[in-house]
């Protein structure tokens, strides 16, 4: 295989720039890697061939810095920049600035994410094209007796959406009536905020939905793919946990119908490289497009595992001119794929950040498991950063066996130092309705209600109570505090630097 | 030696004695022969009879062990028995006020309170940014905000005193 | 699922243990480790259930004690036992005790262990069915002047092989007829020492062969499918480095044909479970019956990522009496996969054994990347048992991506504090040969003479003289040995404990 | 500091100045400056200007250092400049004997001379069992066999010596 281009450069940095990373090395392809001060010694920089300051940690001042991005690309001769998820992905300023540079984007046109980057607009392309659109208004809401009426029309509860939004940022969900007015003001403020546009819209609110995406495929040669779905209703703040591929609420016509729906919208806006559709699946089967994500997603592994075919490479590929080389037909799926996120997050103290040197870590292995991970032992999770941290990846023969498979893996994943996630998606993996396949985006809700007693507090106490001790054996510990009293002076074994038995 | 083990507002009376790697754990009464090994890396091989366990140990700020276990994590607060006793008699009128310390570095975004306002269990106090996420720290007693340490836009590191309420 | 044994004992160590293991954890299967003195902190131990000592590291007084295994599998209440690959993975005596104890045997019947244990005896049932044999006799021979004859027959260089034997030992190659007398003296003395029997028989040489195995699985109802091939020719000393599947000189019809002669020779043999029948294919593609081994093989996981099927879970299926539930028209393959051992060798020092303390140990991850090790940081590498720590084994679509994807791989391995086998498999893969798929069991002589630079030597020195920078900086310095006169009291930079600049 | 090097029988004068994480290294005459930082266990990233490598640094007895690099390994002997003028000085007329020693722990199968045999280069002197291979060592010198310090079924440390041939 000829590599597609000699040396790229990737805008991004974590696990996706590892991703990228590895699927260059596996194509002859050099990689350039940037980094912010606080990533001098992060995974990427590692593994990349060339690495390349950009500046200080907040984002604003490094990996969102289209400026310093081009100049490294220049200056490293990089071909091509492949900007990951999040960051400047999807920005089509900075596709443009690619472009201008002389850089191949690994994205789609620009144009494709501008008419993408707005929801309205991708609205109404869907509803143009025949591809439903959860009920509600195709444009922005300004005027609040505007707003009073169309919640009437579409019936409440109503979500309130940012147009140029993501990741749950200016969503309100309106009851009632009388709250409509509260919540469009902070909606738009929260919008205004984030985007650097306050505008909202109106959709009916759909109770306990499935998050269901289509995964595209899109060469500069007129060809469309489809994937199949992604099941991402496991989310707690609108930010996704636990994703799989197959969905069990999909079946082969749902898949084939909504495959469809996402290939249209794909060709009707010029889309080219990997993109996602994303819908709202009802308990009756019916779907509504949400929005398309002009991006590589977080969550491709399942994907990749259920189709064999590397997203990554296609992406490559496609940027470089090559055709597919397959057509719809040549799609199959086998077997089921799940992957859970390991965030440097506290989920017994509601997902408290908690960036901080790992002290240990010991990733799961063997049959089947993918560990797509940012981190290593002795490496110092930064503050300023998303807490994503790895992705561990099953893939098994049918869902019972993947299920079983990413818990046994679950068990063998141990990160110190910091917290992590694992314990919570444990806990996930093992409720009745995740194992039955009953999914929807109120799951969270129903496991934060279950209490769930740990199995292994004696082993636990022991463990920490026989640290302690050997900790004790070896250093002389501090002396109590002064203001204690009497008993500050009486016995204090262990404070001899032999262990007391 | 005689350990007091907090878990989950628990507190469990746990002595160890031994060597090397053969320990008696006597827990809530009940005695246990361990073999632990150290795997390195905070990591122990425990034999419990013939179950096996590996547990990984964090030893954090306040005499706290943090224990990962078969996917599962406890946060045990380990104190020599005589420390515990001090602590508890000395401290047993402990200040029903609160000190609000940044749990992780990051940005104050905003304090919710001004210096002498009457602040109810659940009121926010401080919202802190880390890792692209807000998170809102609240009241945990009813009280008077007495001090407020810090301001928008400041970087804290872990630890730092944030507001005080009595 | 229901799982097919509550518990089961695992009587075999390392990586296979580990394997096992895990296997069991996702069908719901309770384990249970055995360890010898050496192996109190094996990983197997850490990952089983329960542990249970069978005594001290010398395999014979442990591993290899068919009296202290029954003993554990009682006390523990387990109701089968894995052999493994080695140890007693092939003895009919360990099967008939486990069979005695009641115990199920995770195997083929000791009958049919019995009847591929003996070499000749499985040669002459190949024969009898129409598999191809390498030419030669299919008895021992006994007396000097017969042998004498039958090479003449058989025809110079002819190969003298141990009847009960296996790994190399009581194997020559006699290229001329003066020194088959003593050949055959030298290989009969090894073969005593080795398997008890001192027996060898005489086949013909073949010069350059592939080595190339079938994977069979046979139901206790009836039902033997073959699961195609797997290529086995990089060898040194008859030890296999790297195996792939499927063989780059292996077509369907030639797979086809080979695995129906692989069923035909299970089935007459009664053969139940999983099995691998042994082939060498010469440079015409015809193929010749060697042995079938009555076991797991190392090699079994690249067989596993072609067709998605999970061998050590059929083997427990097979074993606890259920049937295939598939034919040979269900089983398909996908792609091509790899897998290179990562042994406690020092392939620069003539593949050394190299055992101790594992410093540091970074292995690699991400997409399509199994790592199936026995192996942790911190870990001790006992002197007591095989070399084998971790098997590294990748999946792509096609032959060319999983060779860049191993390569890729390989880079990001490190083992430190012993040496591995790392730098040796990665100069395989590169080699000419290798990527065109011109394999055979001389190529690792051929590697030999080839000089391979490094590429890195300028990075290591740095990385070495600031290690010792670091360390000169960190450590007042032993002083030098007292014997070498006036210049000990020198200039002795670095001795006063603070860095010199 | 100045080291010198030896890598597959050549010396490479090294020269390292710098601090914390910037370093200058002259290497045969050329200035290289390294941004250099652990990331533990024996761990480096080196960046040789935008060159980014990552490197694993293990320390062997007598001064080696073995050093893994992108799948290849490199022992590389490291003294400081001095200690090496003076050893190689002090022992240029270094005795052209063998002091075989044990290269790992294993236990011996065979010593195949006896003292006062005269061996050859490649003659065999003992042979080593360790891990389930039997591993020969042999002569790397002419001489006489002076002496034997172990025997078949004994088992050896790394380090322990066999044989010494003169």
């Amino acid at each position: 295989m000829t590599p597609p281009f000699s040396k790229l450069l990737i805008a991004n940095r974590g696990e996706i720039a590892v991703r990228v990373i590895r699927a260059c090395r596996e194509m002859g392809i050099a990689t350039v890697a940037v980094f912010s001060e606080a990533d001098r010694e992060a995974l990427h920089v590692l593994l990349a061939d060339e690495a390349v300051p950009i500046g200080p940690a907040p984002a604003a001042q490094s990996y969102l810095s289209t400026e310093k991005l081009i100049a490294a690309a220049r200056a490293t001769g990089a071909q091509a920049v492949h900007p990951g998820y999040g960051f400047l992905a999807e920005n089509a300023s900075f596709a443009d600035a690619c472009a201008t540079a002389g850089l191949v984007f690994i994205g789609p046109p620009p144009a494709a994410v501008r008419a993408m980057g707005d929801k309205m607009a991708a609205r109404r392309v869907a509803a143009s094209l025949g591809v439903p659109v959860v009920p509600g208004v195709s444009e922005a809401v300004t005027d609040d007796k505007d707003a009073a009426r169309i919640a009437e029309d579409v019936g409440y509860p109503v979500m309130l959406k940012a147009v140029m939004g993501g990741g749950g940022k200016g969503m309100r969900l309106v009851h009632r009536r009388e709250d409509l007015a509260g919540a469009l003001r902070t909606a738009r403020s929260e919008a205004g905020a984030a985007f650097g546009d306050a505008s909202v819209y109106i959709e009916r609110y759909l109770a306990a939905p499935r998050h269901v995406e289509i995964q595209i495929l899109a060469d500069a040669h007129g060809s469309t793919v489809h994937l199949g779905e992604r099941e991402c209703s496991i989310q707690r703040r609108h930010q996704k946990l636990i994703e799989e591929s197959p969905s069990p609420g999909v079946d082969a016509e749902l898949r084939r119908r909504m495959g469809a729906a996402a290939c249209r919208l794909a060709a009707a806006v010029g889309y080219v490289n990997a993109g996602t559709a994303e819908f709202l699946v009802d308990a009756r089967g019916s779907f509504y497009f949400l929005e398309m994500n002009a991006r590589l997603q977080v969550e491709h592994p399942v994907t990749e595992l259920v189709t064999g075919r590397d997203l990554v490479r296609e992406q490559l590929r496609i940027a470089a001119g090559e055709k597919l080389g397959y057509g719809q037909e040549d799609i199959a799926w086998s077997g089921a794929a799940i992957e859970c996120r390991i965030n440097a997050e506290d989920p017994d103290q509601g997902f408290l950040p908690s960036p901080g040197r790992i002290t240990r870590l010991s990733a799961p292995a063997g049959p089947w498991v993918r560990n797509d991970s940012g981190v290593y032992a002795g490496y110092t999770v930064p503050r300023y950063y998303d807490t994503l941290m790895a992705k561990l990846i099953v893939w098994a023969p049918d869902r019972e066996a993947a299920v079983a498979r990413m818990d046994r893996a679950l068990g063998e994943y141990q990160v110190g130092g910091i917290r992590s996630t694992i314990p919570v998606l444990r806990r996930i993996l093992r409720h009745p309705d995740f194992v039955a396949g009953r999914l929807d985006t109120q799951f969270m809700e129903r496991l934060d209600d279950a209490t769930v007693p740990g199995r292994h507090r004696t082993v636990a106490l022991i463990a920490a109570a026989l640290a302690a001790y050997e900790r004790a054996g070896r250093e002389i510990p501090p002396a109590p505090a002064p203001t204690v009293g009497p008993w500050a002076r009486l016995g204090r074994p262990g404070s001899s630097g032999s262990r007391p038995r | 030696m005689k350990f007091e083990t907090q878990l989950d507002g628990a507190v469990v009376p746990v002595e160890v004695t031994g060597d090397g790697s053969r320990y008696r754990v006597t827990l809530g009464g009940n005695a246990l022969e361990v073999d632990a090994r150290p795997t390195g890396a905070g990591g122990w091989s425990l034999l419990l009879g013939r179950a096996s366990f590996a547990a990984g140990v964090s030893e954090e700020e306040g005499g706290v062990f943090v224990v990962d276990v078969d996917g599962e994590t406890y946060s045990i607060r380990v104190e020599e028995e005589t420390r515990y006793i001090i602590r508890t008699r000395g401290g047993g009128a402990a200040a029903r006020g609160q000190i609000l310390k940044a749990p992780m570095p990051g940005r104050v975004v905003m304090v919710e309170v001004t210096v002498g306002q009457a602040v109810a269990p659940g009121d926010g106090l401080v919202i802190l940014e880390a890792m692209k996420m807000e998170n809102e720290f609240k009241a945990s007693v009813a009280g008077t905000v007495k001090e407020i340490r810090v301001e928008a836009g400041q970087a804290v590191n872990p630890g730092d005193v944030l507001v005080v309420v009595e």
